[in-house]
């Protein structure tokens, strides 16, 4: 990809170069002037974890966007202008981030800024995007966007933040599960999200986090952790990320066996990894929350099949050509739904250059309802215009002889939360 | 869990912990003690270990154990010599001048690390365990397999205080410890030694890291962390004494398992920089000391 | 104190150990004003633990040390030096980056611009390195080097000025030259010298002190020294 | 002398013509803004490192101090630019000199694993007290906040000249330095500091002194970064933000004045044009500071000086 970005450069130069000769032979019967420049690309620039710890999503967020970029592109592009995509890795870093959206903006010349997960990036990046008013599209499902922390010029349409995902699992955990959790989670800010927003949903459901295990983020060894979960404990709520989480589940399984807890867990705790590994199987009878459901489901949707075979994702969530790579299926569906959200939200503002920015922005604002569609494979959504967040349909799926069977959706409404912002009174 | 467990517990995880931190640092250690150099790459070399050993077990189907077998006879040679040409090429050339070989080992840290990137891809790779059985104790269960690491990591470091005490080539390393100087004029090939040395010293991270993969899994970056825990066990322990660097590694890493029993766990680690910060102070010119005259 | 008394520094009972090696035992030395002592012994004697416990390079195990006066054993090494003394290392020890004449202008504290250069030009002068005044030290030749360290400790204008081995290295002709200016240097200050070459020691010091296993063996001036059988057997058995 | 001073001054009027002229196009001016407030922190550790000769593994502890000191005072207390800037020196300043006074109590290698130690213990603690610092995933200096004497710093303009102005005050008091009898006293402990101690210098004040001055140009810089640049984060206290003043000092010469500035220019774009060709861009620091140890230990600005212009400090 990186080497695309090259040939794009003179790509562009050459598309300069036409539309110039275009210019000098604008006259009657030839191709006029005007549509030969309305046909240059839409360039998105596109933020990507290549390396550092969230590299295992960068590249399946990689591939969801090109497939993206392909159907959009095949049916006629935005306005009638095909996508061109310009990677830029950040490393997992937010200081690069920073520095690629620079990039976008000023040596790309990009209509807008997409992708990213890991929020520190994101974090770090925003205040750059809104300094160079540059439409920064993001796909993290941190609650920073709707927190009001960041600005005008960036969004989150394409995914639910944890704090609505958090909040929605209370009452299911509760009636389901148990009464008396023991939380294990990241000791950094996106494990402290869960930790406050979901110990705050359940005990106003009535239930009792009785034990708190934050794990540092350089740990690679988890066994020790363990033992600080109380006996009484009828429900373990963890939560992992980054490249040790194979480690953290097969640990966890030899520590308990099948005499553990009930298990519910963030499908990040094995996220990309292979449920099918030895020393996993203690998993089953297992919840997990997903973004979106791994395995292809027995009423799994059509344009869930549709986007799981453009995007290369065979029926069990891994890569069509190699069953060992397991796809990061429940968050990656993020771009894809935000590319089409980026481009309707370019064809309802009549976008056509740079200087159409904030009439864009205005275009997604005013977005509200987004029906289950090939657009949005995940489920339907509520966009909040206000707080620049979008809310979705949550899934938890019960691990089922080896695989995720979905067993409860919850509503959009479960994910709500008050407003703790107002994007649109912000100037541009 | 009750405390009498939950201490066993610590200790038996403190035991894997320690097993395979004495390896990494008895690596570090014999290069500091041997050649007078701090090595920054060491823990890239654990990780070189952990990725080939992946590598290598890749490429065999069937029973994991033949893979993590052939993985213990291969790994530690390529990870040796790999070693031993960096030395051949780049910190001969220093005359081992301590900043400059430093200065040097951080850059060939970001290569081999970026080389392992650029190679083997971002991801974290898992490799089987070459049996998979787990012993339930009652209060908890634990891995067979985590016995065998320490069992393993005994035995080599019985084997190596024997080639150490025992061989001709143990007494050279001793004498070029003790005095380069004086070495080289009872014709020892001081050059030689630190070459093998280097190479020798990255071989048993290496072992360390094949030991280790089938419980973490091998990553690029999973260097830093033992290359800090292995520095905090060789100052604690003294340089170059084999006994010393073995009982700081039980002594950090069973304290790791058992303070993080009654303390969280960053500050567990916070405490742990900050014991070697003390006795780095308190004795300035002990372990580490070099003085310039 | 006695004030009349002409003592410059004596010590008393100075000893160093060295994780149980007793490098310097119960040293009593005392050196008088302008003279130029010469302190020797064989290799391993301790004559350079000995100096590096007098400017406070090395801290004594036990003793004390007085200088012009006034107790300095628990002064740290710079206010020693602030104080008056001077030393010289045994082995080259300039700074190799800086010019000859940054190196001696390092050696003058608290003067100003003016006195500096001329002290500066006054000293260069008298070694005879006028002419690489803005030369790079570290290319000069090694006698050279060894001058300009005589120049740096000369523009420290101390009242003691202790000299570890300077001869070292140097060619026969080097070496009468610097017997000058030893000689010369003794009008305004105190010269203790360590020195092997024997030929320098016999022809500049007004007394000699042998040190022996960290022990003064014996004192005296150049006669009673070399009549004396300690000396001579310490240094057969140290040569045999 | 005075071609020396006309050298510099000329430098930093280049960096001033680049931007009222014009030349730069956004992106480069952008780049120069952050390489600017760089090299300034660049400039803080060539003080210890290049004219004291102390290696620090450990001055993204510095660097942190200033961005986070700063940065927590207008997140949480609602500082203005003036106030958070002052504390963000102070701070830094104090935690330089408790630094200073506890490390060099070490020598030589143990110096640097000291140094790396502390700084180890800085980024922990940062994750510790997420509540307070947000952990890892930092916070952001709203713009609203980041005006100075209303100016509006996120303005790209103004945030280049502000970084030029950071970056000259440290460059200035540099060759300050390098001038001053203070200066000559660091380069003979840099070069001998045994000698220097028995020319009668209280070597290990200077090397306090160096420290302070040091460490608190470091913070100077960290804090003016996350005001320029909105964003407060972790990584900033990692270990590879102590490597790359190193490398920067070391590329462009260490106890040279434009040492950091040429070292920061040269190492930003060769990451920048080798992250177009491959993920692993860091290789590029490995195969440099292999390059700098084996080749060229003086540096740019220290060959060109040695071999050619003997006057520039």
């Amino acid at each position: 990809m990186k080497k695309n970005s090259k040939s794009n450069l003179s790509r562009r130069k050459l598309m300069k170069s036409i539309a110039a000769v275009g210019s000098i032979s604008a006259m009657p019967g030839f191709v006029n002037y005007s549509q030969a420049s309305s046909s240059a690309p839409i360039r998105i620039g596109f933020q990507v974890h290549r390396t550092g710890i969230g590299a295992a999503y960068g590249r399946w967020y990689d591939r969801t966007t090109q497939a993206a970029v392909k159907i959009i592109n095949d049916s006629g592009g935005i306005n009638g202008r095909p996508i061109e995509i310009i990677s830029e890795d950040d490393g997992t870093d937010p200081k690069r981030g920073a520095e690629a959206l620079e990039k976008f903006a000023n040596q790309h010349n990009c209509d807008v800024a997409f992708g990213t997960l890991f929020s520190h990036v994101v974090i770090g990046s925003a205040p750059r995007a809104g300094e160079l008013k540059l439409p920064y599209f993001v796909v993290s499902e941190g609650h920073h966007v709707a927190s009001g922390m960041l600005n005008r010029y960036t969004l989150q349409p394409g995914i639910t933040d944890v704090k609505s995902q958090v909040q929605a699992m209370a009452p299911f955990v509760k009636n389901n599960l148990g009464k008396k959790v023991t939380m294990v989670y990241p000791d950094f800010a996106f494990g402290h999200d869960h930790r406050d927003y979901f110990s705050a949903a359940f005990e106003s459901q009535g239930g009792e986090i009785i034990a708190k295990v934050p794990i540092p983020p350089t740990e690679s060894s988890f066994s020790k952790y363990f033992p600080k979960i109380p006996r009484d404990t009828e429900v373990l709520y963890h939560v992992m990320v980054g490249p040790a989480v194979l480690t953290f589940v097969k640990e966890l399984g030899e520590f308990y066996g099948s005499k553990g807890p009930k298990l519910f867990g963030f499908i990040d705790s094995v996220e990309a990894v292979d449920l099918n590994t030895p020393g996993l199987e203690f998993l089953d009878g297992s919840y997990f929350w997903e973004g979106n459901p791994r395995y292809a489901q027995d009423n799994q949707t059509v344009h869930d099949q549709f986007y799981r075979t453009a995007v290369g994702v065979d029926k069990n969530g891994a890569s069509v050509s190699d069953p060992k790579d397991v796809s990061t299926y429940a968050h990656m569906f993020g771009c894809w739904e935000t590319l089409h959200i980026i481009k309707k939200g370019m064809e309802v503002s009549g976008y056509s250059d740079v200087k159409d920015r904030s009439k864009l922005i205005e275009a997604v604002e005013s977005m509200k309802n987004m029906p289950l569609s090939q657009a949005h494979p995940q489920g339907a959504k509520i966009f909040n215009g206000k707080t620049h967040q979008t809310f979705g349909h949550q899934y938890i799926s019960k691990m089922t002889n080896g695989k995720l069977v979905l067993a409860h959706t919850t509503s959009i409404e479960d994910t709500f939360y008050p407003d703790e912002v107002d994007y649109t009174k912000q100037s541009f | 869990m009750e405390l009498g467990p939950y201490l066993l517990f610590a200790s038996l995880e403190g035991l894997v912990h320690a097993a395979v931190l004495s390896l990494i640092a008895l690596g570090l250690s014999l290069v500091f003690g041997v050649m007078r150099i701090v090595n920054v790459a060491h823990g890239e070399f654990f990780m070189l270990g952990a990725i080939i050993t992946w590598w290598v077990s890749s490429f065999v189907s069937g029973n994991p154990a033949i893979g993590f077998l052939l993985a213990l006879l291969v790994v530690p040679i390529i990870v040796g010599m790999t070693a031993v040409l960096s030395d051949w090429l780049i910190l001969r050339h220093l005359k081992y001048d301590p900043e400059a070989t430093i200065i040097a080992t951080i850059g060939i840290l970001y290569i081999i690390q970026q080389f392992a990137l650029m190679t083997f891809g971002p991801d974290a790779k898992p490799v089987e365990q070459p049996f998979n059985i787990r012993l339930d104790l009652y209060w908890f269960g634990f891995s067979a397999y985590k016995f065998f690491v320490i069992f393993s990591a005994i035995i080599l470091l019985l084997a190596i205080w024997l080639v150490m005490s025992k061989t001709k080539f143990g007494l050279i390393l001793r004498a070029t410890q003790l005095d380069s100087e004086t070495a080289q004029a009872f014709g020892i090939p001081i050059s030689r030694v630190y070459n093998i040395v280097f190479g020798l010293g990255a071989a048993i991270a290496a072992v360390g890291a094949i030991l280790i993969v089938p419980i973490q899994q091998a990553h690029y970056l999973m260097g830093g962390e033992p290359l800090l825990l292995a520095f905090i066990v060789v100052i604690i322990g003294g340089l170059g004494s084999l006994k010393g660097t073995v009982a700081a590694a039980i002594l950090i890493g069973m304290s790791d398992g058992i303070i993080s029993v009654f303390f969280s766990p960053n500050i567990a680690k916070i405490l742990a920089t900050l014991l070697v910060v003390v006795v780095l102070i308190i004795k300035p010119n002990g372990l580490f000391g070099t003085t310039k005259t | 104190m006695d004030i009349l008394n002409d003592e410059l520094l004596y010590t008393e009972n100075l000893s160093k150990n060295f994780q149980g090696i007793t490098a310097v035992d119960k040293v009593n030395f005392k050196i008088n004003k302008n003279e130029i002592r010469a302190l020797i012994g064989p290799n391993g004697a301790g004559k350079t633990t000995f100096v590096s416990l007098l400017c406070g390079r090395i801290r004594a195990s036990k003793g004390k040390v007085f200088f012009n006066g006034s107790d300095i054993s628990n002064l740290p090494v710079y206010k020693r030096i602030s104080s008056g003394i001077g030393y010289t290392f045994q082995i080259t020890a300039i700074f190799s980056n800086l010019t000859v004449y940054e190196n001696v202008a390092l050696s003058i504290k608290n003067r100003r611009d003016k006195e500096k250069r001329s002290i500066i030009f006054e000293v260069l002068n008298k070694v005879g390195l006028l002419d690489r005044v803005s030369q790079r030290s570290g290319d000069l030749s090694y006698g050279h080097q060894r001058l300009l360290e005589l120049a740096m400790g000369m523009a420290q204008r101390p009242k003691l000025l202790i000299l570890d081995e300077p001869t070292q290295g140097l060619s026969d002709l080097e070496i009468e030259n610097f017997k000058k200016l030893i000689k010369d240097f003794s009008k305004t200050m105190t010269v203790l010298l360590i020195e092997h070459n024997m030929d320098v020691v016999m022809s500049i010091a007004d007394k000699i002190t042998v040190l022996h296993f960290g022990k003064i063996i014996s004192e005296g001036d150049k006669h009673s020294i070399q009549s004396d059988p300690l000396v001579q057997k310490a240094y057969l058995g140290d040569q045999c | 002398m005075r071609k020396d001073i006309i050298l510099h001054l000329s430098a930093l009027l280049i960096l001033f013509l680049l931007e009222i002229l014009g030349i730069f196009s956004e992106y480069h001016q952008g780049n120069f803004a952050r390489i600017l407030v760089l090299a300034a922190y660049g400039v803080g550790y060539n003080i210890l490192f290049g004219y004291t000769g102390l290696l620090s593994l450990g001055h993204a502890l510095f660097f942190s101090a200033g961005l986070y000191a700063s940065g927590l005072s207008i997140y949480h207390l609602d500082y203005n630019i003036e106030q958070s800037l002052f504390l963000g020196i102070c701070i830094s300043a104090l935690i330089s000199l408790i630094i200073g006074f506890l490390a060099l109590r070490t020598i030589g290698v143990s110096f640097m694993i000291v140094t790396l130690m502390f700084s180890q213990i800085a980024y922990l603690s940062i994750l510790y007290f997420g509540s307070i610092t947000r952990g890892d995933e930092g916070f952001v200096i709203q713009q609203s906040s980041r005006v100075f004497l209303s100016m509006d710093l996120s303005n790209p303009k103004i945030r280049y000249y502000s970084a030029l102005l950071i970056f000259s005050l440290c460059m200035l008091i540099n060759l300050w330095i390098a001038k001053s009898p203070f200066g000559r006293v660091l380069v003979a402990i840099r070069e001998n500091s045994d000698r220097a101690l028995m020319l009668g210098y209280n070597v290990k004040l200077y090397k306090l002194f160096s420290i302070i001055i040091s460490g608190t140009i470091s913070g100077l810089a960290g804090a003016c970064y996350g005001i320029l640049f909105g964003y407060v984060g972790a990584s900033f206290a990692a270990v590879s933000y102590s490597i790359f003043p190193l490398l920067w000092v070391l590329i462009g010469g260490a106890g040279t004045v434009l040492g950091p500035l040429i070292g920061a220019i040269f190492m930003f774009y060769l990451i920048d044009y080798a992250s177009d060709i491959t993920d692993a861009y860091m290789i590029i620091v490995g195969v440099a500071l292999l390059f700098v140890t084996l080749f060229a230990r003086r540096g740019i600005i220290g060959e060109l000086r040695f071999r050619y212009y003997k006057w520039i400090s």
